[in-house]
């Protein structure tokens, strides 16, 4: 091929701002065809700013748009700008799933633009056919033709991405595509990656996982504040080097210091849900952080919700301190000290449009109130301290939730049961789509959880993770518990080995 | 449960089985209110009063059919029984003055794909909530046929016409025979047609069917303008039935729709809904009328019946649900 | 085909009064059963003619089945209603409907199967074979005679309205209105809707007395709206000084008008109403030849006459009677 | 825009500014609505007229308030018409009988909390949603009301209980003050209680309230239930007022109860709504209705004044919030 005149995707000056608040600051980047370009940052950096501007979803205050030298117009209205962006062949995978939950794969894959047998009847066959043959480069065993309400978020995700590929874009955004997916199913989606550069597409990648940043993108350009902070080899630059880039200091990396103490504080006995959690038992400990490692569909996220109320079991027992515990609700899981953080932040956690402290505020009301009064001036300092340890940004308690990155989001909703003061926490992927910067805040604050005599669980995909802050750690594999394993001399493979065995 | 399979069955594979399921639960009902009515006096089952019974909800159902799509985008409308009216007497008015029946038809369905078109139009351009628009328009319209008519009810529709609307095919009186059909073509538009597609993924999720690219603003017009078409259908039907239009027909209708659309399934949150269920939903109630009245129970215990009937086939319907 | 009704100037009209007289003694129809179609029992009005059907049947030793619709709207609900009555059990229809023609095609197969229908009151069917009840027009004019008797200066006044396009509240509001203005001295200030309901009628008093404080007098609908009306004069201190008239003669007017708070109201005695149009239907059954139109009395009834219509049943029959000997 | 935000002051800095504005905005479409008036009719602007205006509105401001918790929940109330019938005709049945006041307003408050309880155990325990239920309770209460009393009103209320509520209190009509007071405690409980929090929380995402303990029945349950106290008191003002209890009173209250509170700025997806901008929306609708008869407005044209206004307001409202 002969060298291009013109960079396949370029951003000029893009600006955005939200009233007073600037959230980008003139960013400039270009891509090439065939290049994977990372764009990293703490949250709330505007790499989902920059992203929804590129596909037309999000209006830019200034800036410019260029595909093959040729400017995207139409940057100005909702709608039209959208089509504008599809047409110069830009495709978006976002970061919240955009899906409508009562239609099938397949219409979800083909929404807004279905295929028509003569003019009017949609051509559902085919629509199935090629929705399937794009999917099976990525899973296989994902049906087109169920709702996609059916499936959970991995796979969800998988159809996400599956969509972008569907229109043979020409630029690809990702945001966060691999949040919930498993290793396995990021060397597939890297497979595709090169396959797609191989095809001359451009991809801008937004991922807070550092080393899948590395293994797929040359070239990043990393953000701060929503401003520039450079352009550099992703490849040629250590994690830390480029860690201290995103937030602008050094990270230390804490040392593991156990904290584990005799009482039991949590157990369970034989604990099932048909078909999803077979005789599950182990015990917790108090001060103990357990991990729980397992393939997606585990059967993790339901023993969660077995231990936090939200479903009964139908077989087993369940103990909270040395007591047989009948769970039937939500608040009487609270009542025993158990706090669940969901996996599915915007559907399971937040209310969207209430403000961040309200969020936070939620289950702790009855504690800072009296004959149904909240004395809000002691609850508001409470959380205003939590939130100032958590490092929450922007520290403004009466902006509704919604406007925050999703890190921030997570750290409210675990300051909750802080606040709350839960003796049992249920964490489940507690750091999907959160910085490294925060990410290591949260690991801190799970260990410091541990040391002030709490138990936690950490239901993590990410094994490093697990190994990051477990004492133990438990691994899931179809509903079962497939190993139970102590954190001396554990390793990601031996984790693996058990996740994965065969069955049969 | 095996009638609503075979039901259902015409939508293939691709009908979610829960929805068959669903109908499934209000066909119960159904049934079972039946079996009260029928051991408690005989006429119910005679064949002459079923078929009475599917003539008195031709006009609910097919105003429902058009609620049900709306409820599906995330939408109401309460605006259906003034459409109703204001295009039922300006096709009357039309045809009495002279005008070909074609025309005159022409002229009515104008006015209801308008009434539907403001509707549309203020709340997806515009962005208000459709509770409220049509609430708005609800007397807007009905002080339009008032003003009209001046209040008097358009009399002398010639017999040409009635009878387009009052024989009957084989035993099928012909309104049940057009709702047949419009149900057939609803359901095809829901289950077939982008459009159809369109209604469902943008009750669903209106946020993420406009990212994909999803004609918002036309999807909700049209949807609309659908429910204005049916309005003034069911407007036909019913005049050709009385002979007369008045401008204050359609009263309540709006209720009678939306609960025999939500007897059949639709959620009021959008996103979901039966082309099947609104049907069986309007002879439900189609039916619980009929019945008391065939008991000669008295007027406020027919109103006490008629609450505790809708209560209890929602309760009916979930508990059949959550065992299916 | 019949012409269209219409009971002011229907040449075949009777009064009631001389139904006997002119068709002979009452049929003997003991056993017999009869269907009732009313158009709400959600009004006193109609559950007084409802009374006068129980009356009449019980003198008679027949049997009636009332069904009313569920509200004062529900058109649809009772055209189902009728139709499923529709039958040999009954022996005669006597029906209210809601509008002038929401029940068309029930009476058309009530015609069909040959069963007599009788329309009673209000509504005007347009090819009915037979109607009774009273001028609505008449109800407003009579009212509007008191104001002009009774002031003749004139002043300011004020009509509050039934349902927008219902025929009733439209004839009235006509017949008031015409004769009012027609007299010259009086001015109508004001004419909006209470919509049958005492809180609307209440409201919209309210607002007319504020604007306009010389108002001598209202002409309500129906009486429901009247001691509305009542109230919200009472409120405004004007009591004595701002005559209300409604319309119906329920038992409530009645109270009210002893305790000096409305000042009358058009009676059109539903009870005796439900026995004439029982009688009626009665005779078509037997087979009797009956004009198409049979009149029911109605009266202006104040303090100073309540009297005379508030006695034993007899005695009210009988000031009836003389009523229509002495009308020109 | 500033009488707004004195307005919503006490309010303090933790009200979201979005909410202000919104509020400033229906209080601009309040004044512009006013100045027509004013400009069409002098007497408009009487100190007289402005109370008449208040103590009008004030019955639908009582619903309304109690309507708006219940949206802001999520749901939707149409029961309040009949709830507000039951509880007046059992109070007043009560009183004229000799019971004394204490205990006939104990009875009466019972039932309208009764009323809200089913409703709201119904929709929270039984699963189903909340227009069909109040649909079906819409009908059974009104029945209930109709059976009690034989459909006849109860006269007769003594004059001690008519002064409770038909006096003043300095220029003050009493009902004014009695909303005003429910206004403040509806502001304190949504702003300033567990209660008000959940409410909140459950409209705005029911599932991650549901996680975060929030207890969902009995906020359901609670909110229903204080709509049925509120109906309760409402139709105690106009029992008051016009001396009888009809069992049809309170008919389409539902409407007008809605109507205020989404013109006040309430969304019916839940999560969302004002205690001041509800105030403020019936405000506008009696402004509306005392505006029109005083110019002697003929029905169907109030009737179309109407339907304009609603939309209009809402209009205005949404032009008002992007510009601000
Ligand atoms: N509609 C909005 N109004 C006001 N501020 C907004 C809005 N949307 C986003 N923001 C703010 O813009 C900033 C950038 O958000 P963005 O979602 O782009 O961050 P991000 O880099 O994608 O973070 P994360 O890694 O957590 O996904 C945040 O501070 C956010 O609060
Ligand atoms: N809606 C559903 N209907 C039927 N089966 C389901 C449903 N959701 C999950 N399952 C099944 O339950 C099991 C556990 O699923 P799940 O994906 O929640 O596991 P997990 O370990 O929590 O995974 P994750 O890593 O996503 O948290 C799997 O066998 C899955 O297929
Ligand atoms: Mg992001
Ligand atoms: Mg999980």
């Amino acid at each position: 091929m002969n060298a291009q005149p013109h960079p396949r995707l370029e951003l000029r000056g893009l600006t955005k701002q939200y009233a007073a608040n600037t959230v980008l600051d003139g960013i400039s980047l270009s891509v090439q065809p065939g290049e994977v370009h990372a764009l990293i940052g703490e949250n709330g950096a505007g790499k989902s700013t920059l992203l929804k501007i590129l596909s037309g979803v999000v209006k830019p205050t200034s800036g410019s748009i260029l595909v093959d030298g040729k400017e995207v117009g139409g940057q100005t209205v909702g709608g039209q700008s959208m089509a504008a962006a599809r047409a110069a062949g830009i495709a978006m995978i976002h970061q919240e799933l955009q899906q409508v939950p009562e239609l099938t794969v397949a219409q979800n894959m083909f929404l807004g633009h279905p295929r028509v047998r003569g003019g009017v009847v949609l051509d559902r066959a085919s629509m199935e056919r090629e929705a399937a043959a794009v999917l099976s480069l990525l899973d296989p065993s994902i049906d087109v033709s169920t709702p996609i309400k059916r499936f959970r978020v991995a796979a969800r995700q998988l159809v996400e991405i599956a969509r972008a590929l569907l229109f043979r874009a020409t630029v690809i955004a990702m945001d966060e595509p691999t949040s919930s997916l498993m290793p396995s199913e990021f060397e597939r989606l890297a497979e595709v990656i090169a396959d797609l550069q191989a095809r001359g597409v451009a991809i801008i990648y937004v991922s807070h996982k550092l080393d899948e940043v590395r293994r797929v993108c040359s070239l990043g350009t990393v953000l701060r504040d929503g401003r520039f902070v450079g352009t550099v080899d992703v490849r040629e630059k250590t994690e830390p080097q480029l860690v201290s880039m995103m937030v602008g200091r050094d990270l230390a990396v804490q040392a593991h210091r156990s904290s584990v103490r005799d009482e039991v504080v949590l157990s369970a006995e034989h604990l099932s849900w048909t078909g999803r959690v077979e005789d599950v038992s182990f015990q917790l400990r108090r001060g103990e952080v357990l991990g729980v490692a397992g393939l997606v569909g585990a059967g993790r996220t339901e023993l969660m919700h077995l231990l936090a109320g939200l479903q009964k079991p139908t077989g087993g027992t369940i103990a909270v301190g040395g007591k047989i515990v009948a769970i039937r609700s939500v608040r009487q899981a609270i009542r025993l000290g158990i706090g669940l953080v969901p996996e599915e932040r915007k559907r399971e956690g937040i209310v969207p449009l209430r403000s961040i402290l309200s969020n936070t505020a939620i289950t702790a009301l009855p504690r800072y109130s009296r004959l149904g009064w909240t004395r809000s001036g002691a609850m508001r300092a409470r959380i205003v301290a939590l939130f100032k340890d958590l490092q929450l940004r922007p520290l403004e308690p009466d902006k509704p939730i919604r406007l925050f990155s999703g890190g921030n989001q997570q750290k409210a909703i675990l300051a909750r049961w802080l606040l709350a003061d839960s003796r049992i926490l249920l964490l489940d992927e507690p750091t999907r789509g959160i910085d490294v910067g925060a990410k290591q805040e949260i690991y801190r604050v799970i260990r410091d959880l541990a040391a002030s005599g709490r138990s936690v669980i950490v239901v993590s995909s990410e094994l490093l993770e697990i190994l990051t802050v477990s004492d133990r750690v438990l691994v899931m594999r179809g509903g079962a518990i497939a190993a139970d394993l102590a954190r001396d001399g554990l390793s990601e493979d031996i984790i693996m080995q058990h996740a994965a065995r065969e069955t049969a | 449960m095996e009638a609503s399979m075979s039901v259902s069955s015409a939508g293939g594979r691709r009908l979610p089985v829960r929805l068959n399921l669903r109908d499934a639960g209000t066909l119960f009902g159904l049934l079972a209110i039946a079996a009260v009515f029928a051991l408690a006096t005989p006429n119910f089952l005679s064949q002459h009063n079923l078929i009475n019974i599917l003539q008195q909800s031709s006009i609910n159902a097919c105003v429902a059919l058009g609620m049900t799509l709306v409820i599906i985008s995330g939408g109401i409308d309460l605006s259906v029984g003034p459409t109703a009216a204001l295009s039922a007497v300006l096709t009357a008015t039309m045809i009495v003055s002279g005008v070909p029946m074609p025309l005159a038809f022409a002229g009515g369905l104008l006015v209801g794909l308008a009434c539907g078109f403001v509707n549309g139009a203020l709340i997806s351009i515009a962005g208000l909530q459709p509770f409220i628009v049509t609430l708005g328009t609800l007397s807007l319209y009905r002080a339009l046929a008032l003003i009209f008519t001046n209040g008097t009810p358009v009399l002398g529709l010639p017999h040409a016409f009635r009878a387009l609307f009052n024989g009957t095919i084989g035993p099928l009186p012909i309104p049940v025979a057009i709702v047949a059909v419009v149900s057939l073509v609803a359901w095809f538009v829901l289950r077939k047609t982008p459009l159809g597609e369109y209604i469902l993924a943008v009750g669903g999720n209106e946020e993420a069917s406009r990212i994909a690219g999803v004609p918002i603003v036309r999807t909700k017009i049209a949807t609309y303008m659908i429910s204005g078409a049916l309005a003034f259908l069911a407007a036909m039907i019913l005049i050709g039935r009385l002979g007369a239009a008045e401008p204050v027909l359609g009263n309540l209708w709006e209720l009678d729709a939306i609960a025999a659309a939500a007897i059949g399934g639709a959620s009021l949150m959008g996103g979901k809904g039966s082309v099947v269920g609104t049907l069986l939903g309007a002879v439900v109630l189609g039916e619980m009328r009929n019945g008391l009245t065939l008991l000669n129970v008295q007027a406020f215990y027919q109103l006490l019946a008629t609450g505790i009937i809708i209560i209890v086939a929602m309760l009916v319907d979930r508990f059949t649900r959550g065992a299916g | 085909d019949l012409p269209p009704l219409n009971p002011d100037t229907d040449p075949s009209r009777v009064n009631w009064s001389d139904l006997d007289s002119k068709l002979g003694p009452r049929p003997d129809v003991h056993g017999q059963r009869y269907g009732v179609v009313l158009k709400t029992l959600t009004n006193e009005y109609w559950r007084l003619l409802a009374d006068g059907y129980r009356k009449g049947a019980a003198k008679d030793g027949v049997t009636v089945d009332i069904q009313a619709a569920q509200g004062e709207s529900d058109q649809m609900g009772q055209l189902s209603m009728m139709e499923t009555m529709v039958g040999p059990q009954y022996k005669a229809l006597l029906i209210s409907p809601q509008t002038d023609a929401n029940l068309q095609p029930a009476i058309d197969s009530a015609i069909a199967a040959k069963i007599p229908v009788v329309d009673v009151d209000d509504a005007l069917v347009g090819n009915i074979a037979h109607f009774v009840g009273n001028v609505q027009r008449e109800n407003g004019v009579r009212v509007a005679d008191w104001f002009i008797a009774h002031d003749p200066n004139g002043g300011e006044v004020a009509i509050i309205e039934g349902q927008a396009g219902v025929f009733a509240a439209i004839q009235r509001t006509a017949g008031f209105r015409d004769t009012i203005v027609k007299s010259g001295k009086f001015k109508l200030v004001a004419s909006v809707p209470g919509n049958w309901d005492r809180q609307q009628s209440y409201d919209a008093a309210t607002n007319i007395l504020q604007q306009n404080p010389k108002l001598i007098g209202f002409y309500c609908n129906n009486d429901t709206m009247a001691l509305g009306v009542v109230e919200a004069v009472k409120a405004a201190n004007l009591q004595g000084k701002v005559a209300v008239f409604g319309t119906d003669g329920t038992n409530d007017a009645y109270v009210s008008i002893k305790a000096g708070d409305l000042t009358g109201t058009v009676d059109s005695f539903p009870v005796l109403t439900g026995e004439i149009a029982l009688d009626v239907a009665e005779r078509l059954a037997a087979g009797q030849t009956i004009p198409r139109v049979v009149a029911t009395p109605q009266a202006l009834v104040t303090k100073d006459n309540m009297a005379r219509y508030k006695g034993s049943e007899d005695a009210q029959r009988q000031a009836l009677i003389q009523d229509a000997a002495s009308a020109p």
